[in-house]
């Protein structure tokens, strides 16, 4: 196939928290678990780093979904990390939503340094869900 | 009819750190287009619309002299988005330039006269660009004795050390560099620039004095300045605004009717004495 | 200046979609269009978009040569270096319909201050110089316009090529220039004004001229203002002004501007907008502002209105529009100050 | 009406002459109909300069902000609210603040005045009773108070101040109102329609900041959208900037906003800017059980957490 007739794939931003779902990750391919290869990681040290900035710069500049993922309730390595970022995601989402972007675009997950298997899974339906969607429009600077 | 915004392309040949805290770096940058370089005919005191591509576009003094050919300086400070990409920026990484603008110094009314130059701080930049103009060899005879006083917080802020050297060397020019506070093994003045002017204290006599510093210390060496019999029309400042055209258009440098872009950057003290007090 | 022959010409109120649809072939055309209960103008793309029943356009028609947000140039950093494409030049001549005096006044005034200098503001006169202002004589003036004020007329034709008088069912055309008569040329079937109509539009004028009730006595004002850049009334003055850019970006003669870089699948340098109002107009990169607090900013935009402008080119930097009256959050009247400074109460008050 | 207006002008002018204060921000005439506009008194003898009536509608609870000397405020409602927020937030200092609380009947909101007379120039009006007499050139209409109601208002149910230090007037009956009711149609739309909704209302924007400006809690002495290290969204009047201006303004005001309305009052280009905001009041009512401006000690939804809190949107 020529470059221009090659079948769009989305483009996902995932941040993973660096002591739980990076770790998950790695796991995942450690075990050569296959998922999609459509996500770009940036490490983060906890999921309530990721700004909200982050995730809706990410929409501006064209990604076509975006992942966060973090600890589970209760095992955030700095306690309450990821307690803080759920209300903020939670608000962020549906405000988001309700501006009219897709659903499927905002993800976040609880994916733990064990749950390999469970990363890979998460990234399968978003992948697919994303690709459901199309490629991003709404919000996209051009 | 050329279009002002359009910046010329050049290229950095040479970084040069000016002080320890390495958030002073001095450019030198020569033209990719030799019509360019042509065309860039400044004078000492001017500024130009520096743009480091992917950051966006800032206004800076020029610190190199007209007699330097071939290529232009600039002494950047690292400040804000600009001057912090610039800052990150390596030898060969294109720049854009757009000037020269502003009035520059006034070099005519300077000739055969005595010129004390008095500078503080990182403001030293365009001061430097008229002392090396005026000690050039093709120039030293149009103006008769040179005083410059040039101050900083200590001996590791003090910027182009290489010319000071060099300045000290030679007998045609009475340099004075002062720091605020005394440190070992500093051998040179100690105190305010206002104090080591009212201490050196050049004569106003067929003299013209060109002033350049942080407002705190212009606040304090007026007085001093006008104690020593210069005359307001003959005490040139050269001022800082925020700017974003560098001619005239943007709107946000003016005091008063005047814009400093444009009407300025350098004002003598009777103009800014009749100008509002917003800068 | 050239010597043209006056004519006038009249059209029918119907037959405006046609003239524009006409005026498209050849011309980007710019008229007032009405949106739920915006009327902006808008490059129309057909005739029967055009609203002409306004008193006045909430944002002035200053947009057209000065856009909010204005590319000027692109750029591509490759590993040869960086390439510079210039933003692309004007394709079509510009036709500007539907204008009101004050506006086209506010054109002459940023004429003025875009050409003057050293340094020309092509962005501005490129599209400036290829337009064809056909006017629209107010026949119902606001109750907050103030141009008889300010040197204008709700008929006036400063800056005006052609004027459209509003005489019931039809509007005749006043030819101004000679750029307004080449036009008219270009369409033939109009037809020529009776005597009856001119007179009726000339007592028209009279009548509504009249009709303008708020007057600012600006007389003087650019003197007066002189001394009074310390006058302590700019410390009340500017007290419940929140700092917001209503008033400068719907003002027809405001024209401050920034200057960024912006990344998206090209580099773009755009200028936009920018208003004497914010606080970070003037901050500095050190962090030092000059006009650190409303107070400063309120001043800046009344003295550089009514002082610094008429300095440097002889004329107030207002119109008399009233869309800073209508429209501040506050109700912040420019008109209550202007006439205070010309009463001299601002100097009584500070002795 | 005149009644509270009598009351605000005496606990002025009480407040004034005991020295408790300093300086009284509250409304006076303004130069057009229908408006008012924000007023200093320093004077006891000022105080007949102050008025009430329906067109009060600026929020004077931005003049507080880092205010040095002691200000007696006159609020209603939701004035009232959004320095309670403040005061929290610690933007505003309690003891420098004296609160002339007033009961609100509701604001006329001039735009449904202008939509009503569709381009014609209103010239004077008058309200009386529950009747607005709408006067211009060659028209004077009568129409009942109730059709020209500030949306924000038609949804209160805080019209008594909460918080206040002296109230003047008499209590009014606070009404059971469907506080959400008027974005439920919205919010059933499908994605697209909305994105559609809000594309269309919000490419109107001309970034002038009025709403923030005119917001009594966006007092950042830096808003995002200024910020230069790093520049995080553009300034343009790019459709993409300004969605996230007004998406990020919102979202900053979650828990925080009062619903006063003034970002709504103050657009000049007639953009609904409730609509958006409104939307971070019902999640925080839905998903937190939070009304904002009620109380000077609870913490608001987002500065704080509960490990059981709702997550059905995570995996």
């Amino acid at each position: 196939m020529k470059p221009a007739e090659k079948e769009w794939t989305p483009k996902i931003l995932a941040f993973l928290c660096n002591w739980c779902s990076y770790a998950g990750a790695d796991l995942a391919g450690i075990s050569r678990m296959q998922y999609p290869p459509n996500i770009r990681v940036v490490r983060v040290p906890c999921s309530g780093r990721v700004n909200p900035y982050f995730i809706i710069k990410a929409l501006q500049r064209g990604w076509d979904g975006v992942l966060v993922s973090g600890c589970h309730p209760g095992d955030c390595h700095y306690i309450s990390g990821n307690l803080v970022a759920r209300r903020r995601f939670a608000v962020l989402k549906d405000l988001l939503e309700y501006l009219g972007i897709e659903s499927g675009r905002l993800n976040f997950s609880w994916v733990s340094a064990a749950e390999g298997e469970k990363f890979a899974t998460v990234v399968k339906e978003v992948v697919e869900k994303v690709k459901a969607l199309g490629p991003a429009e709404r919000l996209v600077k051009r | 009819m050329n279009n002002p915004y359009i910046p010329n392309p050049t290229v950095i040949r040479r970084i040069t750190t000016e002080n320890d805290a390495n958030d002073i770096k001095t450019f030198e940058l020569v033209f990719t287009d030799p019509e360019a370089l042509k065309n860039f005919r400044y004078r000492c005191g001017q500024f130009a619309e520096i743009s480091v591509f992917g950051a966006g576009e800032c206004p800076i003094g020029i610190a190199s002299s007209p007699t330097d050919q071939g290529y232009i300086q600039f002494t950047v400070k690292k400040v804000g988005v600009v001057t912090t990409a610039l800052h990150n920026s390596e030898e060969g990484t294109i720049i854009g330039v757009r000037g020269p603008f502003g009035n520059g110094f006034p070099l005519e009314a300077m000739e055969g006269r005595n010129v004390v130059i008095i500078g503080g701080g990182f403001a030293f930049t365009t001061l430097r660009s008229l002392t090396n103009f005026i000690l050039h060899k093709t120039n030293r005879d149009r103006f008769k004795d040179l005083t410059v006083i040039y101050g900083a917080r200590n001996p590791g802020e003090l910027i182009y050390k290489y010319d000071l050297k060099t300045w000290g060397q030679r007998d045609d020019i009475d340099l004075n560099v002062t720091i605020d506070q005394a440190v070992p093994g500093w051998t040179g003045l100690v105190g305010f620039v206002p104090a080591v002017v009212k201490e050196v204290a050049p004569s106003s006599d067929n003299a013209i004095a060109i002033i350049c510093g942080p407002p705190i210390m212009i606040k304090f060496t007026m007085p001093v300045v006008s104690e020593l019999g210069f005359s307001p029309d003959e005490t040139f400042l050269s001022l800082e605004m925020r700017m974003k055209c560098g001619i005239g258009k943007c709107g946000r440098c003016n005091i008063g009717n005047k814009f400093v872009c444009k009407d300025g950057p350098v004002f003598t003290f009777k103009e800014l004495q009749m100008m509002p007090k917003e800068h | 200046m050239v010597v043209f022959q006056m004519v006038w010409k009249v059209i029918g109120k119907n037959k405006i979609p046609t003239l524009i649809q006409e005026l498209n072939k050849e011309y980007e055309v710019f008229t007032p269009v009405k949106k739920e209960n915006l009327v902006f103008f808008e490059r129309v793309s057909s005739g029967n978009e055009a609203f002409l029943d306004f008193q006045n356009t909430k944002k002035s028609p200053k947009e057209v040569f000065f856009p909010q947000t204005e590319i000027l140039f692109t750029y591509e950093i490759n590993k040869q270096g960086v390439e510079i494409e210039k933003a692309p030049v004007l394709k079509r001549d510009i036709v500007l319909l539907g204008i009101r005096p004050c506006d086209a006044k506010g054109f002459l005034l940023l004429d003025k201050f875009f050409s003057s200098g050293e340094y020309k503001d092509l962005y501005y006169l490129e599209k400036r110089r290829n337009t064809t202002i056909i006017g629209l004589a107010c026949n119902r003036p606001l109750s907050t316009c103030f141009c008889t004020s300010m040197g204008g007329a709700p008929f006036g034709k400063e800056g005006m090529d052609l004027l459209l008088q509003d005489i019931n069912d039809k509007y005749l055309i006043e030819t101004v220039t000679e750029r307004g008569e080449k036009l008219i040329k270009k369409l033939p079937w109009l037809k020529d004004a009776e005597n009856g109509d001119i007179d009726k539009v000339r007592s028209l004028s009279r009548n509504v001229e009249k009709a303008i009730k708020s007057k600012v006595s600006v007389e003087g004002v650019s003197k007066k203002l002189d001394g009074m850049f310390d006058n302590k009334q700019w410390d009340l003055i500017h007290e419940k002004c929140l700092g917001c850019g209503v008033c400068t970006y719907l003002c027809p003669t405001c024209c401050c501007f920034d200057i960024l870089d912006e990344a998206t699948t090209k580099w773009k340098r755009v200028r936009i907008w920018d208003s004497c109002q914010f606080s970070c107009f003037t901050l500095q990169g050190s962090g030092y502002n000059p006009r650190p607090s409303g107070k400063e900013r309120m001043r800046q935009r009344i003295m550089h209105k009514f002082n610094y402008f008429p300095k440097n080119y002889g004329e107030n930097f207002c119109v008399g529009c009233g869309r800073c009256v209508q429209e501040c959050p506050v109700n912040f009247d420019i008109r209550e100050v202007v006439e205070a400074i010309s009463t001299d109460i601002w100097r009584e008050k500070d002795e | 009406m005149h009644n509270v207006e009598n009351s605000i002008r005496e606990a002025a002018k009480k407040l004034l002459s005991e020295k408790k204060v300093d300086l009284i921000v509250g409304y006076e005439r303004g130069t057009l109909p229908l408006r008012t506009t924000p007023c200093f008194v320093d004077k006891a003898e000022d105080v007949r300069k102050l008025v009430w009536n329906e067109n009060c509608d600026a929020n004077l609870s931005k003049y507080l902000l880092s205010r040095k000397e002691n200000v007696g405020v006159v609020a209603k409602g939701c004035d009232a609210r959004s320095i309670a927020v403040c005061i929290f937030e610690k933007q505003i200092d309690k003891e420098k603040v004296v609160i002339i609380g007033a009961p609100c009947l509701g604001l006329i909101d001039k735009k449904k005045v202008k939509a009503k007379l569709d381009g014609r120039e209103l010239l004077e009006a008058t309200i009386e009773d529950e009747q607005i007499r709408l006067k211009g050139e060659g028209f004077e209409l009568v129409f009942p108070k109730k059709d020209f109601i500030c949306n924000s208002c038609l949804t209160c149910r805080h019209r008594n101040p909460p918080i206040y230090d002296v109230f003047t007037g008499e209590k009014v009956s606070e009404a059971e109102v469907d506080e959400f009711g008027e974005i439920a149609d919205l919010e059933a739309k499908p994605a697209k329609e909305r994105w559609e909704h809000f594309k269309e209302e919000l490419d109107k924007c001309i970034r002038c900041y009025a709403c923030r400006e005119v917001c009594p809690l966006c007092y950042c002495k830096t808003c995002f959208v200024d910020q230069t290290m790093p520049i995080w969204f553009g300034k343009t009047n790019d459709l993409s900037d300004t969605m996230i201006y007004h998406l990020v303004r919102a979202f900053h005001v979650a828990g925080r906003c009062v619903d006063c309305g003034a970002c709504s009052r103050a657009c000049p280009m007639n953009i609904n800017l409730r609509e958006v905001v409104k939307k971070t009041e019902k999640i925080m009512k839905e998903r937190y059980d939070y009304t904002a401006g009620l109380s000077l000690e609870k913490i608001p939804p987002l500065g704080e957490f509960k490990i059981d809190d709702s997550q059905e949107f995570i995996k």
